[in-house]
């Protein structure tokens, strides 16, 4: 299968501190890919460095082949890279169908259009009993459904899921990770970016490990859990297995 | 164009510079501490004016003994005001900005229509006082006393509000000015601490309104003439930056007088809008905003 | 609908507030008197609103004849004595509005006449809602030329427009300097970048080149400007004989203090009046205006030719605590016109009014200015209305010129 | 559910229909021309305070300069008039262009500040146009423009003394500017401005293009802006730099929109219709005191609004879309 993203040899300081150091992987349509790392091991800015949010200062992301790292978000977005907030960002003025509308005009012309558009969406995220609440008075969990809704709308080839399960309830991190699964269903791309291991590896194909912004390991979540690097980046010194 | 010309306007621009400065100072503290332009920032001025022509026509004393009692109480206002009014607007769920605009503008139209009911739309002025009037020339350039003195005071509070910041309130100020949620983590009571530092903002223009009192006219309108240059002054200095505003209210002050000296004085708030423009266009945040 | 109930209960109060007021006497004459009551003009409103008041108790009340026009009292005669009311109305200095309330005033309180409003700007409205509504307009004290040049039938001023008070300083410049020998070679013009300060300074440089005399300064400065002190660095750099401001009060106070500061003195000073007649400005600066020439309409003191002065000032001190000045005065004398006006129209139509007031030939001695009198031509101006210089000495102004109605000699130290 | 959209969109349409058929016959019974013409000056500034929704209501950009485009419309129509013989129903248009034109000049600098800084620079933008017209003796400077009464005719838009034809312009104003924002409302940039004002870096995460947002709305606001300096022009007969650019006016037309509910539909009129005749009844009755309790009455009116209805005047009526009912979680 050919190589849906490429990210090659990408690197990101901020004043010093190197957030990213040639970070090289590739991912295959349709694969579910775990990004993970103990925190400030340069997951979120390789995020944004996808997402075109942020230019990385060395190396290329390309996308179908073609280059999109530097193009700045509206192009990546147009380009068919999606992605969620950690921190939840909704329109408050606007109904919870307003919301995924937006997303949706991203693809439809005309509001007619987006509106179908957005309703399925909806539906398929299990919020179209909320479409004509006021976004602000959803409930946290609900929140990041729409969100995910929201950049399902724009019909993307590349999703990336900034830390969508962290701090569920056992419940509600089920109803998460049942819609993961229905959009990688989808044939949706997925980048899952999470901090805890537990949660991610049960669902992905494969796993970039990061570790003080370099990559530490790439592999199955199987090895990924022996690996003694890991273990050390995770758990510190004391636990690292004999040997 | 005689060097001495230039000179005595630039010297005049220098001793306005610092009052609008003092004046700017209160409007970018309580800026920086909760993101709040108050619109009526000349009004409250025109309200210490009022106050120390008052207290100078019951007492007849020197404008600047009556300064200690107008500071006091326009920091007690400043208070009231924030109690009364702005936290009131903060905690409002919607379009906050836009509400914290206009109720600070209300406040000001409000004002303004109390001083008219109060005092009457006389011109009035303290022409009495140690440095009333007088003129003293060094070298061919002459130093209005008024201004000298104004601008001395002026300097005066802005060290004393450079040593505040360096006081315990001063850090809690800074703090939450760093981030107003995670101070109340921390024990400070952030209601307080912008409390006083509306207080203080009010005390800072209150300074600057007694100074300019001894120099110039009062009217319910004379915080309009000097709250345009305020703001301007404060953004080109950069919101919540006290350095940035002594800066700006300098340059600002040469730069009218001087731009009043070469084009048609007309004009002369033109040269410094265009300064303004010209900086904050490349550095949004002013020449030493951090916000 | 919400909305509709709202507008019509607005309408409702309006109609509400103005149905009581036009419940007038039947033999009352009501009179508009448009001014900007709040604002940074507002003590001018107040003022003006005593002035009007006290001369309409002169003209109705029953006191003891003043020797003046409409001075014996008990009201209008050919009108049975009827009385005449002012309505004051505000319009803040802001033309949209002078022309609210001058709408108002015609539709809502049935006056016949407007009488107004001491800035050029809301007179412009003003007399334009005049001439649509066919009621005459009389300018009290607005001094700008256009606004008599625009061919309007409605139109009338009393008082001196900028041209004939400068025609007035020019010829006092001339005759001064063949009296003490000392002409007048350069003048300096500051004018304040509003309606008024732009035409009083374009007759000002017109008339001084006309008699020779070099302008060294022209100087336009932004009103209510937080300082002046450069403008006034400038003044001293051109040391003009004469320095000729056209100011209102607040800029007028703040620009004798910052040449002052500067250590700069003119060796005279003759202002296009408005601000610098104001007891304010007086009053606020004190020695600094000790000298000071300005144009007026008015001599408080040249009560030889005017017998009625001190029985009038009298009045109007007694209710202000304070002299008539260069606009209060004018105010009086507009509505002794209008009240005789009305009194030879023997009707309060406007249209009789307007023939009354194009017919007015009152001679200079039944007033309280020092005018030859008051006769209007075919542009609605007063032709005969004659100023006259006034100096500051010792903290009231004095009448210096016409020579013949001077009370003192004029401090004249130009060319010394 | 699917459509419920519509369905409001419809009923607004016909609130809509409804409310401009009542203010079309409003006048009628009102003989007196003083509340006639306060119904005029509501209406003209109910729709300024639609075209300046546009951009601060829709895009969130608060903008304190509008009297900028006010004053360029009703100088370009007033000077095609005056000077060229234009007719003002044409000179509106042109009046109307250039007020769009000119936000798109502040605009391209001003854009790439948020916030207050924004609101601050939109400020001194609006100062240096006023300075500059007042010292600019090609146009009449200070001295302002006299608009000489041609007669009675609807392509000069001069009337002697009928204030009806008025009141039909300010109001065909006023609808276009309703229409405007009713389109705007249902279309992909109103949805895109919408994410815009409230979160323009998730909007920009789902494509939506930020400067060129807010240019259009800028342009639009203006334009409609400067159409209403036009007729206002027409309609007071004498424009001066004072009366159509100072900086008071760039409070007074946002004001409506603030205190009636930005970024809704019915905020603006609803703010108007309050607020104008306060200020004018307040000035009219109170005013000629002098004492100033008219400009009390109006900064306390201000103050309690702001505060008590921060969501706008318009939230009283029924649960409105812009967040629900303050009290609610």
């Amino acid at each position: 299968m050919p190589a849906l993203l490429e990210v090659d040899g990408v690197s990101k300081s901020f004043g010093g501190v190197a957030a990213n150091v040639d970070i090289s992987f590739d991912v295959a349509e349709g694969e579910m890919l775990g990004l993970i790392g103990p925190n400030g091991a340069g997951k979120t800015s390789l995020f944004n460095a996808i997402a075109g949010e942020v230019t990385p200062d060395a190396g290329e992301i390309r996308l179908n082949g073609a280059r999109i790292s530097g193009l700045g978000p509206v192009a990546c977005a147009a380009r068919g890279v999606a992605r969620t907030f950690q921190v939840v960002r909704s329109f408050d003025s606007m109904t919870v169908l307003e919301n995924v509308m937006v997303g949706a005009f991203a693809g439809a012309r005309r509001t007619r259009a987006a509106m179908t558009v957005a309703t399925d969406t909806l539906e398929f995220c299990g919020l179209l009993s909320r479409a004509d609440r006021p976004a602000i008075s959803l409930s946290p969990p609900e929140k990041r459904r729409l969100e995910v809704a929201r950049a399902l709308a724009t019909g993307p080839r590349l999703l990336l899921l900034d830390e969508m399960l962290t701090g569920l309830t056992p419940t509600e991190a089920q109803e998460g990770v049942a819609l993961v699964r229905a959009v990688q269903r989808r044939g949706i791309t997925i980048i899952m970016v999470e901090h805890v291991m537990e949660v991610v590896l049960p669902l992905v194909s494969r796993a970039v490990v990061l570790n003080l912004g370099r990559v530490l390991t790439i592999g199955a979540p199987a090895e990924i859990v022996r690996h003694a690097d890991v273990i050390r980046a995770y758990l510190g010194d004391k636990y690292a297995p004999a040997g | 164009m005689t060097l001495d010309i230039i000179l005595q306007a630039a010297i005049g621009g220098l001793l306005m510079g610092l009052i609008y400065a003092l004046v700017a100072a209160g409007l970018s503290l309580i800026f920086g501490l909760m993101d709040v332009v108050n619109f009526a920032h000349g009004e409250l001025m025109m309200l210490a004016m009022y106050a120390a022509f008052v207290l100078w026509q019951v007492s007849g004393l020197d404008p600047l003994l009556l300064l200690p009692i107008v500071v006091v109480v326009m920091f007690g206002l400043g208070m009231g005001v924030y109690r009364g009014l702005i936290a009131r607007a903060l905690s409002v769920r919607f379009n906050r900005g836009m509400v914290q605009i206009f109720v600070t503008f209300g406040l000001a139209i409000f004002i303004r229509g109390a001083a008219q009911f109060t005092f009457g739309g006389e011109f009035r002025s303290i022409t009495t006082g140690v440095v009333a009037n007088r003129t003293a020339e060094i070298a061919g350039v002459f130093l209005p006393l008024p201004q000298v003195a104004a601008s001395l005071v002026c300097l005066a509070a802005f060290a004393g509000l450079l040593l505040i910041s360096r006081t315990e309130f001063g850090h809690a100020l800074e703090a939450t000015r760093e981030d107003r949620d995670a101070v109340a983590l921390i024990g400070i009571d952030r209601d307080r601490i912008f409390a006083l530092g509306w207080g203080l903002g009010a005390a800072a223009v209150g300074i600057a309104g007694v100074m300019l009192a001894t120099f110039y006219y009062v009217s319910p309108n004379v915080g309009a003439n000097f709250a345009i240059t305020a703001y301007v002054t404060v953004a080109l200095g950069g919101f919540g930056s006290l350095g940035g505003a002594l800066v700006a209210g300098l340059l600002i002050g040469e730069v009218e007088a001087l731009t009043a000296l070469v084009l048609e004085p007309s004009l002369k708030q033109v040269g410094m809008f265009v300064i303004y423009l010209a900086v904050v266009l490349f550095r949004p945040r002013g020449l030493f905003g951090t916000l | 609908m919400k909305r509709r109930e709202l507008l019509l209960s607005a309408g409702a109060v309006a109609m509400a507030g103005s149905a009581a007021r036009r419940a007038q006497a039947a033999d009352e004459i009501v009179i508009g008197a448009v001014y900007p009551m709040t604002g940074n003009a507002a003590p001018i409103g107040a003022d003006a609103k005593v002035s009007l008041e006290m001369t309409a108790e002169i003209i109705n009340g029953s006191h003891p004849p003043i020797p003046t026009l409409m001075g014996q009292g008990g009201g209008l005669p050919a009108l049975g004595g009827a009385k005449i009311r002012i309505v004051m109305a505000d319009h803040q200095n802001d033309p949209q509005k002078a022309r609210a309330e001058a709408e108002r005033l015609i539709t809502q309180d049935k006056v016949p006449v407007l009488i107004g409003s001491y800035t050029s700007a809301t007179a412009a409205t003003i007399s334009q809602v005049a001439e649509r509504y066919e009621v005459p307009y009389l300018s009290m004290d607005n001094s700008s030329p256009s606004l008599s040049a625009r061919g309007l039938k409605w139109f009338f001023r009393t008082s001196p427009h900028d041209e004939m008070f400068t025609v007035a300083m020019f010829e006092f410049f001339r005759d001064i300097g063949a009296k003490t020998g000392h002409p007048v070679k350069t003048v300096a013009l500051i004018y304040e970048d509003s309606i008024f300060g732009t035409d009083s300074s374009n007759v000002q440089r017109a008339l001084a080149q006309k008699a020779g005399i070099k302008v060294v300064a022209d100087i336009k400065y932004r009103g209510n400007s937080p300082s002046l002190s450069t403008e006034a660095q400038r003044l001293k750099a051109a040391n003009a004989d004469v320095l000729m401001p056209s100011s209102y009060t607040n800029d007028a106070i703040l620009m004798l203090r910052a040449m002052n500061e500067i250590g700069y003195h003119p060796r005279a000073i003759m202002a296009q009046a408005a601000g610098f007649q104001e007891q304010d400005f007086i009053k606020a600066s004190g020695a600094l205006a000790e000298g000071v020439l300005s144009r007026s309409s008015f001599a408080v003191d040249a009560v030889k030719a005017r017998p009625a002065i001190p029985a009038v000032n009298g009045a109007y001190r007694a209710k202000n605590g304070k002299d008539l000045n260069d606009n209060t005065a004018r105010q009086v004398t507009g509505l002794q016109v209008l009240a005789d006006a009305i009194n030879r129209a023997g009707s309060a139509k406007p249209d009789a009014i307007r023939q009354a007031l194009v017919a007015a030939n009152v001679p200079g001695e039944q007033l309280i200015v020092p005018w030859k009198g008051v006769r209007f031509d075919a542009t609605g101006q007063n032709v005969a209305a004659t100023p006259v210089i006034q100096q500051v000495t010792n903290g009231t102004y004095r009448t210096v010129y016409p020579f013949e109605l001077a009370s003192l000699d004029a401090m004249w130290n130009v060319g010394g | 559910m699917r459509n419920s959209i519509l369905r409001r969109r419809r009923t607004e349409l016909v609130g809509g229909a409804a409310v401009l058929l009542a203010l079309a016959v409003l006048p009628l019974p009102i003989g007196d021309v003083y509340t006639q013409n306060l119904i005029i000056i509501t209406i003209l500034f109910a729709g300024l305070a639609q075209a300046w929704n546009i951009l601060g209501g829709y895009c969130g950009q608060i903008s304190l300069g509008h009297a900028l485009y006010f004053g360029f419309g009703a100088y370009v129509s007033t000077l095609l008039f005056v000077r060229l013989g234009i007719p003002p129903a044409f000179g509106m248009l042109a009046g109307g262009a250039v007020g769009g034109l000119g936000a798109l000049l502040v605009g391209w600098p001003c854009f790439r500040l948020s916030g207050h800084y924004y609101a601050i620079a939109t400020v001194v933008v609006g100062e240096i146009g006023w300075l500059l017209f007042l010292n600019w003796d090609f146009i009449g400077g200070a001295t302002g423009v006299y608009v000489p009464f041609k007669g009675d005719s609807w392509v000069a838009l001069q009337f002697r003394t009928a204030k009806l034809p008025y009141h039909y312009l300010v109001l065909g104003f006023a609808a276009a500017t309703w229409i405007a924002a009713f389109l705007i409302e249902g279309s992909r940039w109103g949805f895109a401005w919408r994410a815009v004002k409230d979160d323009f870096v998730a909007a920009r995460s789902l494509g939506v293009r930020i400067f060129p947002s807010k240019m259009a709305a800028a342009a639009i606001s203006g334009f409609f802006t400067g159409m209403g300096g036009a007729i206002y022009a027409q309609y007071v007969g004498y424009i001066d730099p004072d009366s159509v650019m100072a900086g008071a006016l760039s409070i007074l037309i946002p004001l409506p929109a603030v205190l009636g509910g930005v970024g809704t539909l019915w905020g603006p009129l609803l703010g108007a219709a309050v607020l104008i005749p306060v200020s004018e009844l307040s000035r009219s009755y109170l005013g000629g005191s002098g004492r100033g309790v008219d400009l009390m009455i109006y900064g306390a009116l201000i103050m309690v609004v702001a505060l008590a209805r921060p969501q706008g005047l318009v939230s009283l009526f029924g649960r409105r879309r812009g967040g629900p009912d303050a009290r609610a979680a």
